[in-house]
């Protein structure tokens, strides 16, 4: 078994960081008896994005998982930000989209909308992400990019401090991609912290990287 | 790794001690069951009502004992393996299943022998039939479930909640269907015995008893070993696909 | 509160817009009835003696063949995730899971199967106590359902299995169901029948989301 | 003590009924226990298969 | 016919990796056997006389519960499209579809409802016809069954309709199955329903590859 | 109802094309009563690869689809290539990865192999896309790439003229991409022909290219 960890990826003393940081510190995860990385330790203070890459297979998907609380890990220990001025501490986006294929588009967000207790004003956000145009029509009949931006838009939605982005990018076009970086950069800007994955290295402005290795 | 050496620790442990008994446990059952069939098939008087078909009984019973105590044992180690989160205990339950299972089926099987006879008919809907049914199905869907995941840990926890929920709920089904059964039915089923029996029928029961619980055990711990032995194999095989890793891009 | 609402009403949406999984259900209860006179024979007696049991029996069995759309979808696309990481805590998403199940399942046959039951030959008489039974009785079907259902949540296929290891669990319910209703027909007092029901089904609303909660933490990986 | 094998079969008429529930029992109880020692066989074999090549090699 | 063996194999091959799966099926009916008796009573005459039907009625249930698997998780994954892309024809496809879900559906019960049906009480003398009964009228189920999976895998709701027409062809399968099991027992000559039920299945086989390969273009737009 | 087609951009004479070619010809699509495209026409000779690309929801996978035989066409017509020396004329790869699950990596990828005729060396194919370590795990524990990974292999075990890929490079890590243009090199050189979509434009050497508008 070979130990996959940059333990060196400390960005600030995990002991020493602020209450709206999220922590993590040694974290390791083994996942059908592989052990996909050991002492991940890392901090990302609010306003902070943090880029994790790593080939596929490496775990970037198990970190996030864990971090989101939908796994646990083998060892080691994390602390989610405080929620501040957010209304939920942790938001997550999988590979998945979460999305009822049955439900039209704006149903499906609606309903996202009212779990996360945020004011039902779906339809600027739908605009934002492009979907405005598709609002009434059965989510099945979105293109793959336009169901990952409506998955997107979910994640916009519920307001929390901490955003868990799993390859967001994946399937968006060019506007989808600056979409995302916006959106990004609002978050950033309103106090919020994001841990982004990417199977390559992307372009992401003024943001800390992580590697996780593989094997 | 080293936690996975920490957990295989205690089964280590496990077969130190097991693993000597088993000829002795093997050689009980033999002994037990050899005398068992000797008492109850040559050298015990037929039975006043029934004749030479009351020699069902000694394996009937047995094996019905067994089955039910079987349950109980399963329920026991996923309570262990839930609340102490022994590791044991989960090979121990899964490795009980089976077995209990095969039991349950010998004593539906020779009831049902044996009441085609004594009732003229293969089967009825009375309660005690109808709860060793149940167990029966409480076995299978315990086997199902845990056999029903990619990932054999998952299995594992899924079961034993089952088990419990089971666990719980038994007690309550014995007496729910005891009692629809005497609400329903003044079936004409004859009952045979009554707790009166003869001491030379007595002695093969027993024999017989002890027999099939000497061999109810054999079988778990052999089970075990496998088990173990099996995560180890794959423990091994994991780890040697982590090391080499020649042709992949 | 307004997350169980929200999940409530969200399934109840999508179970009406997936209908014709529904109408699959009913209808099998439909043809489960109207198979009984062909196979026992016309024989009104014997029609009116078994009728609440049979509609107990298949209320159950269209109860658990539904339990496949509780988990299984959301754990598919990934809505699960979500509804964990929103949840005030688990339980609220078992009760709130147990009860959308419910008001598909169960409730709809507090009416039916009166009905059906009434056009097998039962006396009118039973039909309070039929329609009252069912509707003490189904949300603890829906809520033991719901436990196989979290049990078997991210298995493609786990819909027979999650009916297979919950029937056996139901058997109290179906036995004090019927025996209330077949007691008042045969002119006794079913309050203790009810009474058990009612004790049957709190202990399964008191236990069910202690367990729910088990089973998914069980499955989820 | 066999005077009479002929008898001891019949089992007094139950004969079929004793002699299969019997038989029912050993094979069921019999397929248990070879199948339960079989198992537990290759998975030695396995074992030591597995051992000899670890830790360096795969076991193919 | 290459295509035809593999992807029987293939589906053959997922319904049992979950052995347990399949097993699942197999016992679901024999729990929901065995919940009869719990249900409308033990009286052994009552019992045996309902005995033919409750075996078809149950063994049509467990068919059409696993319809969801026969085009359904092709058509989520994506290997619909390249099944068809592959396919000789769509009526292969179809073909192939509806006999693995026959093999795993329809044959075991033509060996478990007649035990299942004893053990209900039915007369020995009524399982050959229950079991010839069963292996004509079967592949009928799974045929339509097909249909109307093929129906309702798209999410517009054009497949509504469709499957709620497709899937009541299915009683008369049942009834005239059942009637050939109960004529035989009340000593009559069974010979006229064998073959209406025959004549429905051959009917299925004939009409289903098209109607099947009609709905599959349904799905795909 | 806007034109969004660029029809300017037949690439042979689709008439005197040779019969190794994809030829289409004023292609329109009509979905959800909105028209995605019309006019399309090029043609893609052996050893060429056409590279769709085309912001979300522009149509790029439903052409695909049409040209793979999975979707009606609303006006025109293609001509998928002769098999000549391959198996199989035409080979798809959707969004979806038409993976089991519950099948080992292996048997995923045999049964595709058997249902297109090739031989069953699924092992060497398994090493080229990097799942050589993991060919008798369920796939169900694969990561998104690794997913995508055994995808492609389906496509490569084939043998098709045509290949049809619907982004194939979604969640590909850089080993991934690698993969996959070498695979697309050797499938050229082979004298295959490919049409590839992307939502962004991407590096593609010596494709030709060809943009759906959108709207
Ligand atoms: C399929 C049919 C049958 C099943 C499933 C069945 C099941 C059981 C079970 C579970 C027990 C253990 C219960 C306990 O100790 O509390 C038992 C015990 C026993 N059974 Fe059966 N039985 C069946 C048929 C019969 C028949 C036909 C007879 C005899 C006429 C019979 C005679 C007995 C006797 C004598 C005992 C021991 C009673 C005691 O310990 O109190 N059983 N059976
Ligand atoms: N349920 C599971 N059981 C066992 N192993 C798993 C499971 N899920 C994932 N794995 C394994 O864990 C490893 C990491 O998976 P993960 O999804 O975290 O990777 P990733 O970095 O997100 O990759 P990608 O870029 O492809 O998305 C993979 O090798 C995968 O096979
Ligand atoms: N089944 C359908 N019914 C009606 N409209 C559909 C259907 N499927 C897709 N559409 C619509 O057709 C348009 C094009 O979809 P398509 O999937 O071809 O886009 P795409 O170019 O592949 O986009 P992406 O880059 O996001 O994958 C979208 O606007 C979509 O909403
Ligand atoms: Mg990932
Ligand atoms: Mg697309």
């Amino acid at each position: 078994m070979v130990d996959t960890s940059k333990t060196s990826a400390h960005m600030t003393d995990p002991a020493g960081a602020s209450s709206d940081a999220l922590v993590v510190s040694d974290l390791s995860c083994v996942r059908g008896e592989r052990e996909l990385f050991s002492g991940v330790s890392f901090a990302v203070p609010s306003g902070c994005i943090l880029l994790v890459t790593g080939p596929n297979g490496s775990g970037k998907s198990s970190l996030l998982r864990i971090l989101a609380g939908l796994l646990d890990a083998t060892a080691g220990s994390y602390r989610p930000p405080e929620r501040g001025t957010f209304t939920r501490p942790v938001g997550y986006l999988g590979h998945a989209n979460s999305i009822k294929i049955r439900l039209t588009v704006r149903e499906n967000l609606r309903f996202w909308a009212r779990l996360a207790r945020a004011e039902p004003a779906v339809e600027p956000i739908l605009q934002r992400v492009g979907l405005g145009r598709f609002m009434d029509l059965p989510a099945g009949w979105l293109s793959a990019g336009q169901l990952r931006r409506l998955a997107l838009s979910q994640l916009m939605i519920a307001d929390s401090r901490l955003w868990l982005l799993d390859e967001p990018a994946a399937n968006l076009d060019s506007g989808g991609e600056s979409v995302l970086q916006k959106e990004l950069a609002r978050h950033r800007s309103a106090g919020g912290c994001a841990v982004v994955t990417s199977p390559t290295d992307i372009e992401m402005t003024d943001a800390r990287r992580f590697e996780l290795a593989g094997q | 790794m080293a936690k996975a050496l920490h957990r295989l620790a205690n089964p280590a442990r496990f077969l130190r001690i097991a693993s000597p008994l088993l000829p002795w446990i093997a050689a009980g059952a033999a002994v037990c069951s050899g005398a068992g069939l000797w008492f109850g098939l040559v050298d015990s008087p037929p039975d006043y009502q029934q004749g030479d078909a009351a020699r069902i009984m000694y394996v009937h019973v047995p094996a019905a004992w067994n089955a039910l105590a079987g349950y109980a044992g399963l329920a026991i180690a996923s309570a262990v393996a839930l609340v102490w989160r022994h590791p044991l205990a989960l090979v121990a339950a899964r490795c009980i299943a089976p077995v209990g299972a095969c039991f349950t089926v010998i004593a539906i099987a020779t009831g049902s022998i044996w009441g085609h006879p004594m009732w003229g008919t293969w089967w009825v809907w009375d309660a005690r039939l109808t709860s060793v049914v149940v167990l029966l199905f409480l076995y299978l869907g315990y086997i199902a479930l845990l056999q029903a995941f990619d990932e054999q840990e998952t299995g594992e926890r899924a079961a034993t909640v089952l088990a419990l929920i089971g666990a719980v709920n038994l007690p309550v089904i014995k007496f729910s269907v005891d009692w629809w059964n005497t609400l329903h039915q003044p079936a004409s089923i004859l009952r045979f015995g009554g707790p009166s029996i003869d001491p030379a029928m007595l002695l093969p029961l027993m024999l017989m008893a002890g027999g099939f619980t000497l061999l109810f055990a054999y079988l778990v711990i052999i089970r075990m070993q496998t088990e173990l032995a099996r995560r180890r194999v794959m423990a091994l095989r994991r780890a040697a696909l982590a090391v080499s890793q020649p042709n992949d891009a | 509160m307004t997350f169980f609402r929200a999940v409530v009403e969200r399934d109840l949406k999508l179970y009406m817009r997936g209908v014709v999984d529904l109408i699959g259900v009913w209808m099998f209860f439909g043809i489960a009835i109207a198979m009984l006179p062909l196979s026992i024979g016309p024989d009104p007696d014997i029609l009116s003696r078994i009728a609440p049991g049979a509609a107990w029996a298949i209320a159950l069995l269209a109860s658990m063949l539904s339990l496949e759309r509780v988990f299984a979808p959301d754990q598919l696309d990934g809505s699960l995730d979500l509804l964990l990481l929103h949840a005030p805590s688990p339980h609220v998403l078992v009760l709130a899971k147990s009860f959308a199940h419910w008001l598909v399942t169960g409730l709809p046959f507090v009416v039916l199967a009166p009905v059906a039951a009434i056009a097998l030959g039962m006396e009118v008489r039973g039909v309070l106590p039929l329609a009252g039974a069912l509707l003490i009785g189904t949300p603890a079907l829906s809520l033991i359902g719901t436990l196989g259902a979290a049990l078997t949540a991210p298995l493609r296929r786990g819909g027979i299995l999650a009916a297979l290891i919950v029937l056996p669990q139901t058997i109290p319910v179906l036995i004090f169901g019927t025996a209330a209703v077949s007691e008042t027909l045969m002119g006794r007092d079913p309050g203790a029948h009810f009474s058990v029901l009612g004790a049957f089904t709190l202990a399964a609303l008191a236990l069910a989301p202690y367990a729910g909660n088990a089973a998914l933490r069980a499955v989820r990986s | 003590m066999m005077p009479d094998l002929g008898a001891f079969l019949a089992m007094g008429g139950y004969g079929a009924y004793v002699w299969s529930a019997y038989a029912i029992t050993g094979l069921i109880l019999g397929l248990l226990v070879v199948a339960t020692l079989r198992a537990r066989r290759s998975m030695r074999a396995s074992l030591d298969q597995a051992e000899q090549a670890s830790p360096r090699r795969r076991t193919r």
